[in-house]
């Protein structure tokens, strides 16, 4: 099994660049999801998320997901990484790249995982607005 | 008396909020079950209730149903973990 | 109707980031796909692929289909890039950017932007081998 | 004679390396039909009949099907279009 590229950080994503993670001479397709701070939630004005996540649990959780989704399709690399503390509008809060062979295993695997993700991964997404904050609860 | 365990909560996000902190120690009585345990911590901080219905545990990193008659054992790392929003 | 970035070009792919093109204050989400050429086909050690194009015709219909993926998703903004000529093992031929508020919008429409490009656009590719080389057909 | 019309044909990919050339100016009797042009290119270009059940052919950057009853346009543009593989 190849190893995976996870990664639960303060620091910036835009460091890493997530195609690359996954390059691999053999893979004729990548296909990466970045999730961003938007400007609006609910049409009021966003200052900033601010992400917590009960990190070791977030860990053990995002292999599992990365060993889930090598069991569905087959891929060559597969990266996730998760940014947490304040994330101004414009910078990227979580990545999922993926490598494959043939284009629909590396778009089927990014699309599933960053629903799974979103759904099971012990990360809490705090929207500071100008009148004050609220805690964010997926639901899309 | 009863032989007591000592269990780890901690706290996160709404829940870290309202508990005032993000982890203490508990000592409970031997063979307390997982849904014992909540609402213990529903008496202890009664505005935790609210999440009853959206929230996860988990034990030892594994998630679990706050209504689980599962037994905690002593050591335990018990966390409330609100609606996720990751992402 | 916001205007769509369409390129079709000799020069390399990767001078341009994909993610950036499709830049919004607006979008929380960004969904990139990356054709590249991989080192094998058909268990063929592959040299590299050489692309051609009737170029006016290529240009015309991927702006349809820009219009096409507007009118399925709402997306904020949309960039599809198609290299020409010879394009070496590790480089890439093709890319599909979009953003969107919400993260479904952008990944469909690029899963389905290069479904529809592979299906339509009059662009050609042939993979040379070392004992010669033979025009692809896209069947996948 | 029968008026005639000038129709300009490109070939592109295996259909360029069959005719050797990317295009050429044909001149066709007033009223050929898009078939009747195709029929004519598998006459002059005969291995291009290999493409008969894969190719598409485009007519002012339009798509068209080789079969069509179409009627061509002095000035047209036709092109042979074999099975398409960007990406």
């Amino acid at each position: 099994m190849p190893s995976d590229w996870v990664l639960i950080t303060h620091d910036r994503l835009e460091s890493y660049n997530a195609s690359q993670l996954v390059y691999d001479e053999g893979a004729g397709a990548t296909s990466v999801f970045v999730g961003t701070t938007r400007d609006h939630y609910n049409g009021k004005k966003v200052l900033r998320l601010e992400y917590e996540a009960y990190v070791p649990m977030a860990e053990k959780e995002i292999r599992l997901l990365c060993v889930e989704i090598r069991k569905r399709w087959e891929l060559k690399k597969l990266a996730i990484g998760h940014r947490l503390g304040v994330v101004p509008v414009g910078e990227a809060s979580v990545f999922i790249a993926a490598s494959s062979v043939h284009r629909t295993e590396a778009i089927l695997a990014v699309h599933f995982g960053i629903d799974r993700l979103k759904a099971r991964v012990p990360i809490w997404k705090k929207e500071v607005y100008e009148d004050g904050s609220t805690w964010k609860q997926n639901a899309e | 008396g009863i032989p007591g365990m000592q269990i780890q909560v901690l706290f996160f996000a709404s829940s870290r909020e309202i508990a005032g902190k993000d982890r203490e120690w508990l000592e409970l009585e031997e063979g307390t079950s997982i849904e014992a345990f909540v609402q213990l911590l529903f008496t202890r901080y009664p505005r935790l209730a609210a999440l009853r219905d959206s929230m996860m545990v988990s034990v030892n990193l594994e998630y679990a149903s706050p209504q689980s008659q599962e037994a905690l054992r002593h050591g335990d790392e018990v966390a409330i973990i609100p609606p996720v929003s990751g992402g």
